[in-house]
């Protein structure tokens, strides 16, 4: 049963194996190239890649996480996990979804590396305690979090670090990161590493990238954060159905004001849209029911970089982070003491000069004349 | 590692209130530095109060007499167009009263975003023409020190960096939103140490011309 | 043997440094707007003259002995220091340049009052030797012979007799409890010694009492010009010893500008008291007469006058609208110049600069402000109540071949007074 | 020293798990659960905004997506005593229930069912006889023949790929396997549509709270204002969407779930014998039916139930610091004052200790189990060790009289023939998951009736602003937040101090279920029942080890607790 | 079951585009895309086909769209993948095109200028064995494993 040859059909074909006409097909690309954020003009260029394309495999490792992100990717609806799984890719190693446990577990992440060696992917949800962390805050069958990153990732052909916490640290890197947590790509310096943000990303971003590499064959173009440009490459301020109320000056104040009903933005309510680049505002959440900002809560910017330490929550974008009324006030006080002592120096200055003050006499007038 | 959002952090968190612990001490040194040297007693007899002229000189010399606007007119109106556009952008732009309300707890309501980037455009532009009037103007040229041109190129990148980071013009925008408020931040640094003290201490002086004028009867 | 040093100078510039001062100088701009009110920048086109610019070595001591930032620039060996030489460079544009007319005080957009700074400044000049060499020859003859002309009272004494016979009046002299002290310019006492005889005239008309001083009839003060407070007190000393000898509850000080400021505005604070008799110009008392009902004028002058408003007079003491209301009553054509009042433009020979014969020149081309603006007009004659900006209007004038003829206020009211009912005249002589 | 049997990772599930076991001979004598990754969220949230925790304390797991966050905003309210709108309190049962329904499928298809059901047996089912089995036992459209053959054709095409994926190195044909082709292949069809179904569940959690996983909340209330009239608020169109899906759910639960479990219970009645542990259940209570965590109002009561003994409910204080303590004798944590003693969580501190506690250096084969061995702590009430979840529940609801409680269960236990005592077992907690599913999705239509009927009577609030602002809050405040998550009590206390977090301690399920020994070696709930009756068939395939342990729906990313950054005690060496 | 049915509904005015105005409307934007594409279409026969799903469209914004597009007098299903709906507008040359999964949920919604949408014109490779394909069914033994025509 464990027995493993090498696939030798094409997407292409195998999707009309399992009874997809030509006119499927074509759907199919439209429906990826929506997915991949490209224009529908893109389709054809997409079946043409499809039928080259073959089913990768895939490692999937989860470090310091919470699930989230896989949960995420189980919320795909195009293509829906069980196609991503059953037919386009090949998940070796996936400790929420697969089958085997313990030792036959990690068996098969050693016989996937070997059967791909150079090809698979490895995808990563969570961060991982440094080199210089104590490697017993996460281990997996007895083995660091950060040896098996390594081990793992030496013969793959790319990374994708999903998730805010692969990408960046998320939030077992936030202050004061307690287990020395870092993101791929602080550690992974020599291979292609693709960073798909958020806490949890859009799940069809996850598949859109996926669907990207498996179409072209090549990572899609990245940002300064290595996050495809498609999904990250503007922000959800510029993109939100509630940004002409901001343009305007219109904003809820409460959760359940006239404005919050009325849909005004949420700027003032903390909503982090202006920093934070996702594609939440089109793609939105959950087969296109919604997203954080439509039900009325502002953007926490999970998919940015240290956004756990961003500054509140509820705090308007532009507040600073931890400046104190109190230390202002604190500094205001020195500010005094410290007028004051020029004030006084400068004064005692003046003083002096008045004292000793020496009045001008005619005499003195007659010197200079 | 990451950059431009960790800069971001960093000018918004610390680094703000690093700034703005200087702009306080600074700022209350520099009031203190003045009041404390007060003002002799004057045994004059005086033909007027000195309150309410003083007042009075503290909102009136905003608007310049009519023989000093025919004679600088381009002073005066870019000045003006400048100031003003400023001070939208700073006191009516959305963002910036959430600022206020954040470190001081006040707020007032804001003007829709158009108007104030307009009013930031126009500022830009103004700002320009005065670095070139300082610059080609003889009495200008003659009286600009250093300082100027350091504070024009702080002021200047405010209002950049603020319409830069507004229409996206720099990309990652945590980096262009950073850059804004860092320069802000020199600014709050540099205010109680150049000439941008003038903010506050205009209206002081003003207060001590117009008492000075008002006590001899004359509304300055 | 003491003597002025940079030292001294710059103490006296510490000792000047006052509050309004730190607010003045914390927020100048460069804008340069000053330059557009001072005659000297405007129509010298020298940049040098910029009034803000007259004021650096004050700037410069009040940065680093006042200010924090001073300090620290000091530390780091940033902090420019004044030098003699500075000085030496600085005192064509503190005295030479300035008329201390205020003008950019008035329109200085942060509200700096430069002209109260330049008057500090001179201080400083002064104790570091730095004055020029007219205003040190007037301080010396003002505290030597009472005059900064040299002038003496039996000059004096020979006015009050040409007077006397010509009105066939009594000028009353060293007269106890009279209402009034009147003071004289030595320039006016020289020049124009109509002026005596109008007030006699206006005040024998309106029944005022009065009196000269034998003690002191000299109000102008060259110490204040020069801008040193040692002298300044000295002159003003006299005015008061000769007032309260008298046990006059008011005086009046003469057609002249300085002479009035300093005495009605910095003498209290020079000798460091409250004065026991109140401070008038002569125009304010006429005022104060018409306004009474006391001045009966007949007939008006028919041509076409304007007027010359002092800077002393009316930017820097208040006393615009009375010379107006004077005007009116004896003018049927009075225009006035554009900008008048507290926005008038000086003479330039305010401030010292009329004493200071090295800056003729300059003196004669901050005038061409003034000329332009009478040009504007185009009176036949100028009407003024300051003896200095008689003068200089006079010469001015002439100079550009203007055929405007100046005439003082005074006399001008003194020339329409209605004369008394000869018979009660003719009765009292009879 | 006998030999030690590990398994790790514990796959399908949430979260690094590990366990080893002291085998005697094919039995299990000592069981050793440890929970192998710590990140350190309780000493993160500390100096931070109250009201921010929730997003913090959510992300200390993504199945439970809603539990943390949940208990997080009432540790807040709590401690400020803010009371909900009636509004809110039912628009968040209702997430509480999506969740619940959501959960339990997913467990039962996609975490669980593959140490019940041969993926590869499927290939051999006979797709009429399949049809015919799931036609007997439900009303479920997706029964004819067709449908099941195409099902079974996309899995022989999958496994002909040669590409097993996740499929690959399963215990496929291990003789503990019992159903027959037919039944696993219908069950492998469910696999499937369970997955398709969840996606559309979990939409109700976007509706109020913008996504899932991880949907929103606020301290106060819930983000999402109802106004009939506007597009961007809960509106007509929206309530209509909700209905849909709890429909839908209702539907799923009623003919699939519910069945399935029945029908695979029925083929492994022998684990009714084991797996049932320490005998002890704890429920906090939660599904408040008014604006206020009245326990009164509750529909899941709370209580402790000892020794199997459902006569006798003891009563549970939160905030009682002598009930419920952490302990710490074998994990890998310092208290400041002693290992020795339990920390009520008010008190509680994190402090990591890997390598002074005992922890081995990795790559290690085998834990020091004398020592720390795992990340985990261990609660306990009143000094007991308690199992939390489904079957606590369940039991409690019995315990207390419920009628549909006893209606189902009596239902189950006539369709199985068998005795009350099969619920304290491993299947007896597979199996009371289910029951509470249908539970909850029942009361689901009447919270979304009490809504409707608020806001047609004009109450739309959603939201108390009260306390929203920090500088109307006492100096000091305190609070427990608590909810009945689908795995089990959980508790989250708060300790705000000057408007910041002072301390915040969660003390959640699966920390009462996979817990380590605590002093006095008393086994944490997995390890009991690991303990009870496990004889493997092979111990190169523990396919026993999982079913048990899955039966507790494992979610070790919870359970793991963190550092205290202001003591530095990494740093410190011990001298023993 | 519930009371929601009784819950009033309120539809915005659907039969002209001006209708209530709104305050984030990019519904207009899209229809004016659209203005633009029909303008291509009739000059040069150029098709355009716009994704909506990467609009960021706020609630209403669609319904306002297709209430303003109108419905015109051709539909069609395409069973390919779950379906997918074509809908005429009530502007001639202007396709709804909706595709969903066999669940019934939205893969992509995309709004076709053309004169035909893409999807429902035969596919070239599938023309190309028509022939071949006619001739097998003249001949009464229909080609096994062919892939279903859309009916």
């Amino acid at each position: 049963m464990a027995a493993r040859e090498t696939p030798d059909k094409t997407l292409g074909e195998s999707l009309r194996d399992i009874g997809l006409s030509r006119r499927g097909f074509l759907k199919f690309c439209a429906a990826t190239a929506s997915m991949m954020a490209l224009p529908p003009s893109m389709a054809p260029a997409i079946a043409a890649a499809l039928e080259q394309a073959r089913r990768p495999s895939v490692i999937w490792l989860s470090f310091q996480e919470c699930t989230g992100c896989t949960e995420s990717l189980t919320r795909s609806h195009s293509p829906s996990v069980e196609e991503l799984i059953f037919d386009f890719i090949s998940l070796d190693y996936h400790h929420t979804l697969q089958a085997a446990a313990g030792e036959a577990a990690e068996a098969a992440r050693l016989q996937a590396m070997e059967a791909n060696r150079g090809e698979y992917l490895v995808i990563v949800d969570g961060s991982i305690p440094g080199p210089d962390a104590n490697p017993g805050f996460s281990t997996v069958a007895g083995h660091s979090n950060y040896d098996i990153l390594m081990e793992t990732v030496e013969h793959a052909a790319a990374v994708i670090a999903v998730g805010t916490c692969a990408a960046f640290g998320g939030l077992p890197q936030a202050k004061p990161n307690p287990t020395g947590a870092m993101s791929v790509m602080d550690l992974v310096k020599d291979k292609p590493v693709i960073n798909v943000s958020g806490c949890p990303p859009i799940p069809m971003v996850i598949t859109g990238v996926l669907a990207h590499y498996l179409t072209f064959g090549r990572l899609p173009e990245l940002d300064a954060y290595h996050r495809p440009m498609a999904f990250y490459g503007q922000s959800i301020h510029d993109r939100c159905y509630r940004r002409p109320f901001y343009d305007k000056g219109l904003f809820a104040d409460s959760f359940d004001d006239e404005g919050a009903k009325l849909g005004w933005c949420l700027y003032r309510l903390g909503c982090k849209g202006p920093t934070t680049f996702n594609a939440c505002a089109t793609m939105r959440w959950n087969a296109g029911t919604s997203w954080p900002i439509e039900s009325g809560h502002p953007c926490l910017g999970c998919s940015e970089p240290s956004f756990w330490d961003g500054g509140g929550f509820y705090e308007p974008v532009s507040v600073p982070i931890g400046t104190s009324t109190t230390t202002l006030l604190e500094a205001a006080a020195v500010g005094a003491v410290a007028g004051a002592g020029i004030a006084t120096v400068a004064r005692k200055g003046k003083k002096d000069a008045v004292k000793t003050r020496q009045p001008v006499t005619i005499e003195e007038l007659e010197q200079k004349l | 590692m990451n950059g431009s959002m960790e800069f971001l952090l960093w000018v918004k968190g610390p680094l703000f209130t690093i700034a703005m612990v200087i702009f306080a001490i600074g700022l209350l040194a520099r009031l203190l530095e003045i009041f404390l040297l007060g003002r002799a007693p004057n045994y004059a007899e005086a033909r007027a109060g000195e309150w309410l002229p003083g007042l009075r000189t503290m909102i009136a010399r905003t608007v310049a007499d009519p023989g000093t606007f025919k004679r600088a007119p381009f002073n005066v109106v870019v000045g003006w167009l400048w100031h003003i556009g400023f001070l939208i952008a700073l006191l009516l732009f959305i963002p910036h009263i959430e600022l206020f309300k954040g470190v001081l707890g006040l707020y007032w309501p804001g003007l829709p975003n158009p108007i104030v980037d307009l009013a930031t455009g126009v500022t830009l532009v103004a700002l320009v023409a005065t670095l070139v009037h300082r610059m080609t103007h003889p009495v200008k040229r003659r009286i600009s020190t250093t300082e100027d041109y350091l504070v024009w190129t702080v002021v200047f990148m405010v209002v950049l960096t603020g319409y830069l980071a507004y229409h996206r013009l720099v990309e990652p925008y945590p980096l262009a939103l950073g850059m804004h408020i860092l320069s802000a931040e020199l600014l709050l640094v540099l205010l109680p140490f150049t000439k941008l003290t003038h903010i506050f201490t205009a209206f002081i002086a003003r207060w001590y011309n117009g008492a000075a004028f008002g006590r001899k009867g004359v509304q300055s | 043997m003491t003597e002025l040093t940079l030292e001294r100078g710059l103490a006296a510039f510490r000792a000047e440094i006052d509050a309004p001062t730190a607010a003045f100088f914390s927020s100048c701009v460069h804008c340069g707007i000053c330059a557009q009110s001072c005659p000297f920048y405007l129509e010298t086109g020298d940049p040098k003259y910029t009034p803000i610019l007259k004021l650096e070595p004050l700037r410069l001591v009040w940065e680093a002995e006042f200010t924090l930032w001073g300090k620290i620039k000091g530390l780091l060996g940033l902090q420019q220091k004044v030098t003699d030489a500075m000085l030496a460079e600085w005192e064509e544009l503190l005295y030479d340049s300035c008329s201390m007319c205020g003008r950019c005080s008035m329109v200085c957009p942060v509200g700096n009052d430069l002209a109260y700074m330049i008057r500090k400044s001179r201080e400083g000049m002064v104790q570091a030797g730095h004055a020029p060499e007219g205003l040190i020859n007037a301080s010396i003859r003002a505290i030597t012979t009472g005059s900064p002309m040299g002038l003496q009272w039996k000059t004096l004494a020979v006015q009050i007799k040409h007077v006397e016979a010509s009105t066939g009046l009594e000028i009353p002299v060293d007269k106890q409890g009279a209402e009034y002290m009147v003071l004289m310019s030595s320039m006016e006492i020289i020049n124009f010694p109509e002026y005596l005889e109008a007030i006699t005239k206006i005040f024998d008309h309106a029944g005022v009492t009065w009196t000269l001083s034998t003690e002191c009839f000299e109000a102008t003060n060259a110490g204040i010009q020069i801008g040193n407070k040692d002298i300044a007190a000295q002159l003003v000393e006299r005015v008061v010893a000769a007032a309260e000898t008298l046990k006059v509850p008011k005086v009046i000080s003469p057609e002249c500008g300085h002479a009035f400021t300093a005495i009605r505005w910095e003498g209290p604070n020079l000798i460091g008291r409250p004065y026991p008799f109140r401070v008038f110009h002569i125009v304010e008392v006429l005022e104060e007469l018409r306004a009474a009902g006391r001045l009966q004028t007949e007939g008006k002058e028919s041509d076409r006058l304007s007027m010359h408003d002092p800077c002393n007079l009316a930017r820097k003491s208040g006393v615009i609208q009375q010379q107006r209301n004077l005007i009116d009553l004896v003018a049927e054509d009075f225009v006035d110049l554009k900008e008048h009042g507290k926005f008038q433009w000086c003479c330039g020979a305010g401030g010292g600069v009329s004493s200071n014969e090295r800056a003729e020149e300059l003196k004669m081309a901050a005038f061409k402000r003034k000329k332009a603006q009478i040009e504007e007009v185009a009176p036949e004659r100028m009407v003024t109540m300051c003896a200095t900006c008689r003068t200089q209007l006079e010469e001015g004038l002439e100079t550009f071949n203007m055929e405007i003829p100046v005439i003082g206020l005074t006399e001008m009211i003194a020339e329409h007074l209605v004369e008394k009912p000869r018979a009660a005249e003719d009765d009292a002589e009879a | 020293m006998s030999e030690r049997l590990v398994v790790d990772p514990i796959t399908r599930i949430e979260g690094h798990l590990r366990i080893e076991a002291r085998m005697d001979g094919s039995s299990i004598a000592q069981a050793y659960s440890s929970g192998t990754s710590v990140r350190g969220i309780e000493t993160i949230l500390k100096g931070r905004d109250p009201r921010d925790a929730w997003a913090f304390a959510q992300r200390i797991c993504g199945v439970c997506t809603l539990v943390h966050g949940m208990a997080s905003v009432r540790s807040v309210e709590d401690a400020l005593k803010i009371e909900l709108p009636a509004n809110a309190q039912l628009i968040r049962n209702l997430m509480i229930g999506a969740q619940y329904v959501h959960d339990h499928v997913m467990h039962f298809y996609h975490l669980h069912a593959l140490d019940w059901v041969d993926v590869v047996s499927a290939l051999d089912a006979d797709p009429k006889a399949t049809s015919d089995l799931a036609q007997s036992i439900s009303t479920w459209p997706k029964s004819s023949p067709g449908y099941f053959a195409d099902t079974q054709k996309r899995i022989k095409t999958f496994v002909e790929s040669g590409q097993l994926g996740i499929f690959a190195n399963g215990y496929w044909g291990h003789p503990a396997y019992k159903l027959p082709p037919e039944a696993n292949l219908m069950a492998v069809a469910h696999y499937l549509e369970a997955l398709a179904w969840q996606r559309d569940a979990a939409r109700l959690h976007a509706i109020f709270g913008g996504k899932n996983p991880h949907p929103n909340f606020v301290v106060g209330g819930v983000a999402c204002p109802i106004d009939l009239n506007s597009d961007s608020a809960i509106n007509a169109k929206r309530f209509a969407e909700v209905l849909d899906i709890i429909q839908s759910m209702q539907t799923f639960v009623d003919q699939v779930y519910i069945p399935d479990t029945l029908a695979i219970a029925g083929f492994y009645k022998d684990w009714t014998e084991r797996g049932e542990g320490l005998g002890n259940f704890l429920c906090y209570g939660d599904l408040p039916s008014v604006g206020s965590m009245d326990p009164a109002s509750f529909l899941f009561p709370r209580g402790v139930i000892l020794n199997r003994d459902l006569s006798t409910l003891h009563e549970i204080d939160l905030h009682d610091a002598s009930q419920i303590q952490e302990f710490i004798a074998h994990s890998w944590y310092d208290y400041d004052a002693g290992n020795d003693q339990g920390l009520h969580p008010y008190d509680g501190e994190t402090n990591l200790e890997y390598d002074g506690r005992g922890g081995v250096k990795p790559p290690y084969t085998q834990l020091d189990v004398e020592q720390g061995y795992s990340w985990m702590k261990a609660p306990r009430w009143k000094g007991q060790a308690m199992e939390v979840g489904p079957l606590a529940r369940v039991l409690m609801l019995y315990a207390t009289g419920h009628a549909q409680t006893k209606e189902l269960v009596e239902m189950t236990l006539s369709k199985l023939d068998l005795p009350i005592e099969a619920l304290f077992s491993t299947l007896g907690r597979t199996a009371a998951r289910t029951l509470e599913t249908k539970i909850m999705v029942d009361a689901m239509h009447g919270w979304y009736e009490a809504l409707i009927a608020n806001v047609k009577a004009g109450d739309t609030r959603t939201f108390d602003d009260s306390l929203w602002t920090p500088s109307s809050w006492p100096s000091e405040a305190r609070g427990a937040g608590y909810m009945e998550a689908p795995r089990g009590a959980l508790g989250h206390w708060i300790v705000i101090r000057d408007g910041k977090i002072a301390n915040y301690q969660a003390v959640v399920p699966s920390t009462w279920n996979a817990g380590p020994r605590d002093g006095t070696d008393q086994a944490g709930a997995y390890e009991a029942a690991l303990e009870d009756n496990h004889q493997l068939a092979d111990v190169k395939q523990p396919i026993e080890i999982l079913r048990t342990i899955h039966s507790f729906d494992p979610c070790i990313a919870c359970a793991v607790h963190l550092t205290d950054p202001e003591s530095g005690k990494q740093l410190q060496i011990k001298i023993a | 079951m519930s009371g929601s049915d009784q819950i009033p509904v309120s539809i915005e005015s659907s039969a002209s585009c001006s209708g209530k105005p709104r305050d984030y409307g990019n519904a207009r934007a899209v229809l004016g895309q659209i203005r633009h594409a029909l303008e291509r279409l009739i000059a040069s026969g150029e098709e355009t086909r716009i994704d909506l799903n990467a609009m960021p469209f706020g609630p209403g914004d669609l319904e306002h769209l297709t209430n303003c597009l109108g419905t015109g007098e051709v539909q069609a299903s395409v069973e390919a993948l779950g379906p997918t709906r074509i809908q005429e507008t009530a502007i001639p040359g202007v396709w709804l095109v909706d595709y969903l999964n066999a669940e019934n949920q939205r893969l992509t919604l995309h709004i076709e200028i053309a004169n035909v949408p893409q999807i429902l014109c035969p596919q070239p490779q599938d023309l190309a064995l028509a022939i071949d394909r006619l001739d097998a069914r003249l001949d009464g033994t229909p080609a096994p494993n062919t892939p279903p025509l859309s009916s």
